[in-house]
């Protein structure tokens, strides 16, 4: 029962982030691309989460929050990249 | 069933109702006509639904192993933390790189207080519009 | 246990590391590279001595026994190439004190050329295939840094041209080696060896050994040598003189070892195909060095002919082409060093690099003009000096082997070098001088210093070959059976266990 | 022990030189000079008596054990001939170059060679070892390209000593290629074994192959036809030089390299067709072309063209003794050698009298076109008659030595009837014949352009009244000039203390040495040749009056035919095509070299992979798959492939970025949590790079290429993945031994780490990971030097290309 | 599994050499990161899937999935990083020095 | 209107720790969980990049004054050196000396070179990928 | 400086935590302290801003409002995402909020980014006022406004 209901959720999560490779194929704009970039990263976090569950193993927790650091690490470069154009400042005009 | 096995199926219950959660947002991102409107569906819904997952997790491994996953923990306070802040940025980014509103918005108080003059208002979201289809 | 085995690559690399720390101190710099090279060549002949008395040594590094761990084997064809590269490696920078400059000083140069230099001796001592892609890594990244240094467009635009097709080369090579773990489950290249043999190299195998002759390939210059003339002609002289002293040799070295040792099995198939592709590279490279008037194209199509004409001795696969390979590649490694050093000093005294556009040099730097001379009379394979006694014995080999058009196309080819460097010689040292004495650099002794003592050098090669001989001729025989490298690297309850 | 250390002075001498004349810096370097040679030609005359009485002189100085390569002197007749010529025509010339070449020369230069050259030449005579021979033969082209050079500053000279250079290294490489051959065949590099197993030589594969290629060799460096094209422009070099090495020593080697192969070879009827027919050939190309030369250098090469291709067809003759045929006296073909030997002598003493005479008259003229010259007997009586001595003995007239071996080579023509080989008993007598008689002409044409009659211009000099030059000038000449005469009067002592000896060399198998002396008598009866002879004088003085009417048949092909045009063809040829080959496939384009490799791959494996397409799948042991894991897989592929459609670079490393951390959970699915770890890392890392870099670029413009470039490019992209795939496949079904990674599960109580991973790369392995933190260091000072070592000049400095 | 991961890896090849085929540095630099993922893909199939736990041996089970591939993995990111910050900036250096986006656009400029 | 990170920064001054502090735990735990000297080393990296981003390269600098090139060439002699350690011992080159150790406070501890071999590692990854985005970022703007 | 302390502590905690997830020692936690030092020497001339342990209590409240705020408008969205015909009226409009601090504003904007139907886009220069991106401006403005003096209250409580 459990298990069922795991890996039912495994499947919806990845159908979500196939949905949300395909937004971040389509666009049309960029931060929308970046939207589904963080989208999906976060959804692999959960994914692992559940992984590790089904595997029986606490291998992966590392995993998960190594991958919300980075993820939120490339949103942020993206996002610069997307306002300034630069990622980091060498003196910030302020 | 004991009270693990009640536990645990709590926790199966938070992750399935994590990943529909998910799914739905993720509809969001997809029928949602703006980019700022999908961010929206973004930043929250998604949010929220890997909260309940990673705190489906937590349960599962508290009362499977009887283990406190700190990494977990840490994850979800993580999240917690940074979805917002990430949602706040790239919505700025990309209202400052001239992305334009979907054409129901109503109301746009921002306008001339980044990209000046109200008038070119229409042109620049024609010429974007032009350059991300 | 040998930890002495592990010197020539720990020396130059601690050194380099060290040197980081003192980009400024240029002093410091200079004499503790020239002598993290010169021990490094010190150590390379002790060890040589030694394997004569002792045999193969090997070290197991961190004590773990092989085929687990990753060791390094020292068997005379690996210490005679890395006291070679080290010797080179050390006169090379000998040149390089006294016409880098400081830009370059303070940029790395020295810890770069001792990177490169370790991972050249370490991909000559390696006994593990993966670890050898490492060493190989260490090398090329040394090579990549070095190359841009200075950051003249052409460099950055060779550089890139150079770099990406490494990357593929590198990523064949990890290939090679995913597949060559698939079916064997082994990274140890003597137990790689015993697993080939106990399956008799079947399909499979060969086509593993096939990615493997094509990254090599690729790294020697053989038939795939189109990156080649360009990046090896875009850095300073120093420089080229280090990558077409040693880098080829390691592809080189690596097929034969691969080749010699592991994969053996199919001579039919694999040697046929060396063969055909040292062929067309002599071919290739003879054209090339015919069709370019700019020296150092010229010299970069010469590495190209050199490449083939030692694989050529390799194709034919018996003892005496193969000492008559090991002496060539020894000689090579002096005689483009002398080549790329005389050439690049042209160019920086001239400031041309056209044939064309110099003229009369003799009149102005006589010494220099000899040096070429002989470095040209060398390579040619021109007697007493050191091209010849590998000339002749990878004629012998051949001609055991009955490989009479590769006897014939390297033996023309030397013709094709003989010419393509006659061409600069009498193009730019003979003929009206120029320039004029009072307009002339003056040329310091130093300078030409390293150019002197590799010409000694090719001369002493060339005369003392006899002196060499017992070293190759026991390389040879330990390529022509790979036994013993096994039997020295796996116990015996290892090599029942498996 | 006195033949090695023949050889080592001169090289010891020329490295001196050099030094000793940065002291002296005058004309005297040549008197220091001079003792060398005289004293090697003393040395070498003393121990004529010892080989008179049939004694050899052997010396091993071990060498190249391992190879089998020593330093075997032998001195035996035939090297002596050789040696004393040597060291004899090399004391008179440097006697001569000491009035000839001009204190601004660069004397030192200039005798350095000429004793490298020297010492060279001695080598090749005196060696046994066929490499180190060769060796020394490859010295005296390289001492000859020196020379040749000597005056690098004239283009002429430039392409003159490449030329020579060129033509006899690649002769030089074929014959080392024969002496590899030989070695093959015999085990040995030393001749005298060679010779000792001549006769189980000829049933050898190798034996034909080797022989022609040692003939390249002799043929190349004694200027035969095809290859003697090299020698007219070698008289670029200073006229000693070209007495010295050019007609008396250098090109007697390959004659020599004939010789002393006779009896290895001579059993060979190729080989007595070989070198007769093209000594014959060469003969008579050379006189006819020596004819129309103007310039009196050219017509002196030309003519020893001809005459090194008339002693070489004797010596092709001579060679039929050793050929197997039943009923022929074998006295006359030995006598064809012995006559050609002599010729060798004679040749040396005419020719190298001649070259300095020329000489005299460059230096006191300035000219050597002969149309310039004339009536120069009454200015110049002492230089005009040895001239006119050398030219009559060489165009075959008594008194003078030429006459004696010329009549031997007329009857040694003759003789070639007996042997009954097809075709061979008419054409040589009428070639020989025809050839001697255009030798007669050129012959005349230099005593009589140039010394009598008039000048067909006024030059200057004749207001400046020529006259003979300072005595010391003549006296080599004129020791020659006492040579000519003399060996025509005492030919037999030449006989038995010089030619006993090298006949007995040149023909070991056949015993008594005394029945191969011919004894030569000046007057021998009016027979066959005296009437060619009379013949020869008769046409020629004819030809020669009319010369002016007929010699525009050279303007005529074939006779306006010139090897050199083939030559010069070549190598503009040679160089064009090359060029524009090379061009085409280096073209510096990276997306042409990764075709290049990839394709290389595609045809490699793919040949490899049809071969063993029998090889077969097995799926039985793959992992099952889950639906996520499908849909993963499934979304990684989508993202990869939409990288080649985006069209901008954002989105194309956003994408990348995507496909990393798919990766990354692919890691977490295959129980690689190391990995895993890292690579989202590394992922990260690597996309922000990717922004940091490309903020300035423009937007990528959609490549557009040609639909044949698309359509390969394609191809070879579908073909290298499926090779990849394929291979991979073939590998899982055929997995041959367990992996070694079981002993890395006992991780823990081997080095006390949990993490198998962390082990191996902290422990097992820690030399890869202790390298790689290297690479990773090279790799940030490479950015960082990249970033700031910048190229002040600005864009491309002179030194690129 | 390892026939899907396989399938990947193919596909991953291709896109990467097609990649490599362009003329634009990105792409070409795209191409050369591809090819590394599918390689390391590879490397990991070839010790086979799935077979046990991750090789952490304080984890419950006695099978672990083979540790070399990894570790060698492991090595080989860290390299193909080093080299692509490297290509990466060399890329940029070209462009700030020639304001071309590709190695022809370079070439030609330099042959005028 | 100028551009106000508040946000952003405010933020991160927490979780820099947070990640500093990972960090560190992975490059420890190595030994026995996933991590090590590569991802500990590039998590700190990342910390650091986070707050680059953040901020700007001066402020940064005024606040951790390293060269990190330094740092990486520090790191990857620890690593070397500290394989050479072992043959002056006579011991092969690389042998991962490890013994137990009286700590005060910790007690009996088990010390293993590997560790010091790991934290050349680590040092060397952050020293690296600093260099190579400062390298770039100080080109760039 | 007490806050350093405290950060210290807090990492030496977080440290003990992660490495002893079984049982928890005290030795841990020294060497947590220790990572903490150094961790706090590396950033030291970087560190200006206080850390408060206080108002346990407000945090909590804030918590729970937030959480009970987070569930009402995920529902909101995921009615609208869900609904068959989008009918949303979205919109920018600014906000001038009375909190001052950075933290204050941080915490306003997060709790009002995570809570769904709007986001904060930009904060003025001098902190004194948000953008905020609303999914439906005219139907939720007022209850946004409620939502947000509800959020300035609750963060006041724990900040002053
Ligand atoms: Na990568
Ligand atoms: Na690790």
């Amino acid at each position: 029962m459990i298990q069922t209901m795991l890996a039912i959720s495994v499947v919806l999560f990845a159908i979500t982030i196939a949905i949300a490779v395909i937004r971040l194929i389509i666009g049309p704009s960029m931060p929308d691309r970046v939207i589904a970039m963080d989208v999906i990263g976060v959804n692999l976090l959960a994914t692992i989460g559940v992984v590790s569950i089904i595997y029986g193993t606490k291998a992966y927790l590392e995993v998960i929050l190594i991958l919300g650091i980075l993820s939120f690490i490339s949103t942020i470069a993206f996002s610069k990249y997307i306002e300034r154009g630069v990622i980091v400042e060498r003196k910030r005009d302020r | 069933m004991n009270e693990n096995e009640i536990g645990e199926f709590i926790a199966a219950l938070l992750i399935l109702s994590g990943s529909i959660f998910s799914v739905i947002s993720v509809f969001g991102i997809i029928r949602l006509p703006d980019v700022y409107t999908r961010s929206h569906a973004a930043t929250k819904s998604s949010t929220l639904s890997v909260l309940l997952t990673l705190i489906g997790v937590f349960l599962y491994f508290l009362f499977h192993d009887h283990f406190v996953s700190v990494r977990v923990l840490l994850g979800i306070v993580f999240v917690f933390l940074t979805a917002p802040v990430a949602g706040h940025l790239i919505i700025r980014a990309a209202y400052r790189s001239k992305v334009g509103l979907a054409d129901i918005s109503v109301e746009d108080e921002l306008y001339e207080v980044i990209h000046g003059n109200q008038d070119t208002k229409i042109e620049e979201k024609a010429k974007n519009e032009a350059e991300h289809s | 246990m040998t930890n002495a085995l592990v010197l020539p690559v720990l020396i130059p690399l601690l050194t380099a590391i060290v040197l980081t720390f003192f980009r400024n101190s240029f002093v410091l710099q200079r004499i503790l590279s020239f002598l993290a090279t010169a021990s490094s060549a010190g150590v390379g002949v002790y060890l040589l001595l030694r394997i004569q008395s002792e045999g193969i040594l090997r070290l197991d590094f961190g004590g773990w026994q092989p085929p687990y761990g990753i060791l390094f084997v020292g068997d005379s064809f690996a210490l005679l190439l890395v006291t070679a590269a080290a010797t080179v490696t050390s006169i090379i920078l000998l040149y390089a004190f006294s016409t880098i400059g400081e830009s370059f000083e303070k940029m790395y140069v020295y810890p770069f050329m001792l990177f490169l230099l370790a991972g050249v001796n370490g991909s000559f001592l390696t006994g593990d295939v993966f670890n050898l892609f490492v060493c190989f890594e260490v090398m090329l990244l040394a090579s990549y840094a070095l190359l841009i240094l200075g950051g003249r467009k052409v460099q950055l635009v060779e550089a890139f041209t150079y770099i990406t097709i490494n990357v593929l080369a590198s990523w064949f090579f990890l290939l090679a080696i995913a597949y060559l773990y698939g079916a064997t489950g082994t990274l140890n290249m003597a137990q790689l060896a015993v697993r080939v043999t106990e399956n008799g190299q079947g399909p499979v195998l060969t086509i593993i050994s096939l990615i493997f002759l094509l990254v090599f390939s690729l790294k020697a210059g053989l038939l795939l040598y189109f990156w080649l003339p360009g990046s090896y002609s875009a850095p300073p002289a120093a420089i080229a003189a280090l990558f077409g002293a040693l880098l080829t040799k390691v592809g080189i070295y690596a097929l034969i070892r691969m080749f010699t040792l592991v994969f053996h099995h199919s001579p039919e198939i694999t040697q046929s195909i060396i063969g055909i592709m040292a062929a067309l590279t002599l071919i290739g490279g003879s054209i090339g060095a015919l069709s370019s008037r700019d020296i150092r194209q010229i010299i970069s199509y010469n590495v190209v002919i050199a490449v083939g004409f030692i694989l050529v001795g390799f194709a034919a696969g018996n003892e005496v082409a193969l000492q008559g390979s090991i002496y060539y590649v020894l000689h090579d490694m002096v005689v483009k060093a002398m080549l790329f050093l005389a050439g690049g000093l042209m160019i920086s005294l001239t400031g041309k690099a056209k044939i064309g556009e110099i003229s009369g040099l003799l009149r102005n730097y006589p010494t220099l003009g000899w040096l070429f001379f002989i470095a040209m009379l060398s390579l040619t394979g021109i007697p007493p000096f050191s091209g010849f006694i590998g000339k002749v014995l990878l004629g012998e080999g051949l001609i055991e082997a009955e490989t009479y058009v590769l006897l014939t196309l390297a033996f023309v080819s030397s013709l094709f070098v003989l010419y393509s460097l006659l061409r600069i010689f009498l193009n730019c040292f003979m003929g009206e001088a120029i320039i004029s004495s009072e307009e002339q650099v003056v040329l310091k002794k130093r300078t030409l210093l390293p150019i002197v003592l590799l010409g000694v050098l090719t001369l002493a090669i060339g005369i003392g070959a006899d002196v060499l001989a017992p070293f190759v001729n026991d390389a040879a025989s330990t390529l022509i059976d790979p036994q013993t490298y096994i039997e020295a690297v796996l116990d015996k309850e290892a090599l029942l266990k498996r | 022990m006195i033949i090695p250390i023949l050889i080592l002075v001169p090289f010891l001498a020329s490295l001196f030189v050099p030094f000793l004349y940065t002291y002296v810096r005058s004309k005297k370097i040549g008197w220091m000079v001079l003792p060398v040679p005289l004293i090697l030609f003393v040395i070498l005359s003393l121990q004529v008596p010892k080989l008179a009485s049939g004694e050899n002189l052997f010396h091993t100085i071990r060498w190249l054990n391992a190879a089998d390569i020593h330093f075997t002197t032998h001195l035996d007749g035939l090297s002596m001939i050789l040696g004393l010529l040597i060291t004899g025509m090399g004391t008179l010339v440097v006697m001569y170059s000491i009035y000839y070449l001009s204190e601004r020369e660069a004397l030192g230069r200039f005798y350095m060679y000429l004793l490298l050259f020297m010492g060279s030449m001695l080598g090749v005579v005196f060696s046994d070892n066929v490499l180190v021979l060769y060796v020394f033969w490859e010295l005296t082209s390289v001492s000859s390209f020196l020379l040749i050079a000597f005056w690098h500053q004239r283009k002429n000279s430039r392409a003159g000593a490449k030329k020579a250079m060129l033509i006899t290294v690649t002769g030089g490489i074929g014959m080392l290629i024969g002496f590899l051959m030989m070695h093959q065949m015999t085990g040995t590099y030393s001749i005298q074994e060679m010779i000792g197993m001549a006769e189980t030589l000829p049933t050898n594969d190798l034996f034909i192959p080797a022989m022609l290629l040692i003939l390249l060799g002799a043929f190349t460096k004694s200027a035969q036809f095809p290859f003697h094209i090299w020698l007219p422009d070698a008289m670029e070099a200073p006229t000693p030089v070209s007495a010295y090495l050019h007609s008396a020593t250098m090109v007697k080697a390959g004659i020599y390299l004939v010789a002393r192969f006779i009896p290895v070879f001579g059993e060979s009827e190729l080989w007595f067709y070989s070198v007769t027919f093209i000594g014959l050939l060469t003969l008579l190309w050379g006189s006819f072309n020596a004819v129309r030369q103007n310039d009196l250098k050219a017509l002196l090469a030309y003519s020893t063209i001809s005459q090194l291709g008339l002693i070489m067809s004797l010596l092709g003759i001579g060679s039929a003794a050793m050929l197997d045929i039943p009923g022929v006296d074998k006295t006359i073909y030995t006598a064809a050698a012995f006559a050609g030997l002599f010729h060798l002598i004679n040749h040396s003493t005419f020719k190298g009298a001649l070259f300095m005479i020329i000489g005299i008259v460059d230096h006191e003229l300035g000219t050597r076109d002969i149309r310039k010259l004339g009536g120069l007997a009454v200015f110049m009586p002492i230089t005009f008659s040895i001239a006119l001595a050398g030219s009559f003995s060489m165009a075959g007239l008594p008194p003078f030595n030429g006459f004696l071996s010329k009549e031997l080579f007329l009857e040694a023509s003759l003789a070639v009837r007996h042997l009954g080989l097809p075709g061979v008993h008419t054409w040589i007598p009428i070639v020989a014949w025809v050839a001697s008689v255009f030798t007669f002409v050129y012959c005349m044409i230099i005593v009589f352009q140039t010394f009598f009659g008039r000048q067909q211009q006024q030059p200057a000099w004749v207001d400046r009244g020529a006259h003979d030059p300072r005595p010391g000038m003549l006296v080599a000449p004129s020791i020659l000039g006492a040579l000519i005469v003399g060996l025509f009067f005492f030919p037999n002592l030449l006989g038995k203390w010089i030619l006993k000896p090298a006949m007995a060399a040149v023909y070991p198998s056949f015993g008594n040495p005394e029945s191969l002396v011919v004894h030569i008598a000046a007057w021998h009866g009016l027979n066959p040749a005296l009437w060619m002879t009379i013949g020869i004088i008769f046409v020629g003085t004819i030809l020669y009056i009319f010369l002016r009417q007929w010699r525009r048949i050279y303007t005529v092909s074939p006779f306006s035919w010139k090897i050199d045009n083939i030559y010069t063809l070549l190598l503009i040829q040679l160089e064009g095509n090359s060029y524009h080959l090379t061009n085409k496939y280096m073209t510096g384009h990276l997306h042409r070299y990764f075709t290049y490799i990839l394709l290389f791959f595609i045809a490699m494996m793919g040949t490899a992979l049809t071969f063993v397409w029998r090889l077969t799948f097995n799926f039985s042991e793959d992992a099952v798959v889950t639906i996520n894991e499908y849909i993963l897989v499934m979304v990684m592929m989508a993202a990869a492939v939409a990288i080649l459609f985006v069209n901008s670079r954002l989105i194309a490393i956003l994408l990348n970025g995507v496909l990393g951390f798919t990766v990354a959970f692919l890691f977490v699915v295959l129980r690689a949590p190391d990995l895993a770890l890292t690579q989202i890392v590394v992922e990260t890392v690597t996309t922000v790079l990717f922004l940091l870099t490309f903020r300035f670029m423009p937007d990528w413009k959609k490549e557009r290429p040609r639909r044949p470039v698309k359509v390969l490019n394609a191809f070879i992209a579908v073909a290298t993945g499926l090779i990849v795939m394929i291979t991979a496949l073939i590998v899982q079904g055929n997995r041959l031994f367990d992996p070694i990674s079981k002993y890395f599960e006992d991780a823990k109580t081997l080095t006390g780490g949990g993490n198998i991973v962390n082990a191996i790369l902290g422990d097992f392995r820690a030399f890869d990971t202790m390298l790689e933190i290297v690479v990773l260091l090279i790799g940030g000072l490479g950015v960082y030097v990249l970033i700031k070592l910048k190229d002040k000049k600005g864009g491309d400095g002179n030194e690129n290309q | 599994m390892e026939t899907l991961i396989t399938l990947l890896v193919g596909v991953l090849v291709m896109v990467a050499v097609y990649l490599l085929l362009s003329r634009n540095f990105v792409r070409i630099i795209l191409g050369t990161a591809i090819l590394s993922h599918a390689i390391h893909l590879l490397i990991l199939t070839m010790g086979g899937l799935k077979k046990g736990g991750a090789p952490l041996l304080t984890e419950e089970g006695s099978t672990y999935s083979d540790a070399l591939p990894q570790a060698l993995i492991l090595t080989a990111i860290v390299i193909s990083f080093a080299v692509t910050a490297f290509l990466l900036v060399l890329a940029y250096r070209i462009y700030r020095e020639t304001g071309a986006d590709n190695l022809d656009d370079v070439r030609r400029e330099s042959d005028d | 209107m100028k551009i106000n990170d508040v946000i952003l920064r405010t933020v991160t001054k927490i979780i820099v720790f947070i990640i500093l502090t990972f960090g560190v735990e992975l490059f420890i735990s190595g030994h026995n969980d996933p991590g090590g000297g590569f991802s500990g080393g590039l998590v700190l990296a990342s910390a650091l990049l986070l707050l680059y981003m953040t901020y700007d390269i001066e402020t940064v600098h005024k606040g951790i004054p390293f060269d990190f090139k330094k740092i990486a060439g520090l790191g990857v002699f620890l690593a070397v050196a500290s394989s050479a350690v072992p043959m002056l011992f006579s011991n092969q080159f690389l042998t991962q000396e490890k013994g137990d150790f009286a700590l005060p406070v910790f007690g009996l501890t088990e010390l293993s070179m590997v560790l010091v071999f790991e934290a050349g590692v680590a040092l060397t990854v952050v020293g690296v990928v600093v260099t190579i985005l400062l390298t770039i970022s100080e080109d760039v703007s | 400086m007490p806050g350093q302390l405290l950060l210290n502590l807090f990492i030496a905690f977080l440290w003990m935590l992660l490495i002893d997830e079984d049982e928890l020692r005290f030795s841990t936690f020294y060497a947590g302290f220790l990572v903490g030092i150094g961790i706090l020497f590396f950033m030291h001339r970087f560190f200006g801003t206080r850390f408060y342990l206080r108002r346990v209590y407000a945090v909590v409240r804030l918590l729970f409002i937030f959480v009970w705020e987070l569930i009402q408008s995920s529902a909101v969205v995921l009615k609208q995402i869900l609904s068959p015909r989008l009918k949303i009226e979205p919109g920018i409009f600014k906000y001038e909020t009375i909190l001052r601090s950075d933290v204050e504003i941080t915490m306003l904007s997060m709790l009002l980014t995570l809570t769904p139907g709007s986001v904060v886009m930009e904060v003025t220069p001098e902190s004194d006022a948000l953008y905020i991106h609303a999914m439906d401006v005219q139907e939720s403005r007022d209850g946004l406004i409620k939502q947000l003096k509800n959020f300035e209250k609750a963060i006041m409580e724990v900040t002053r």
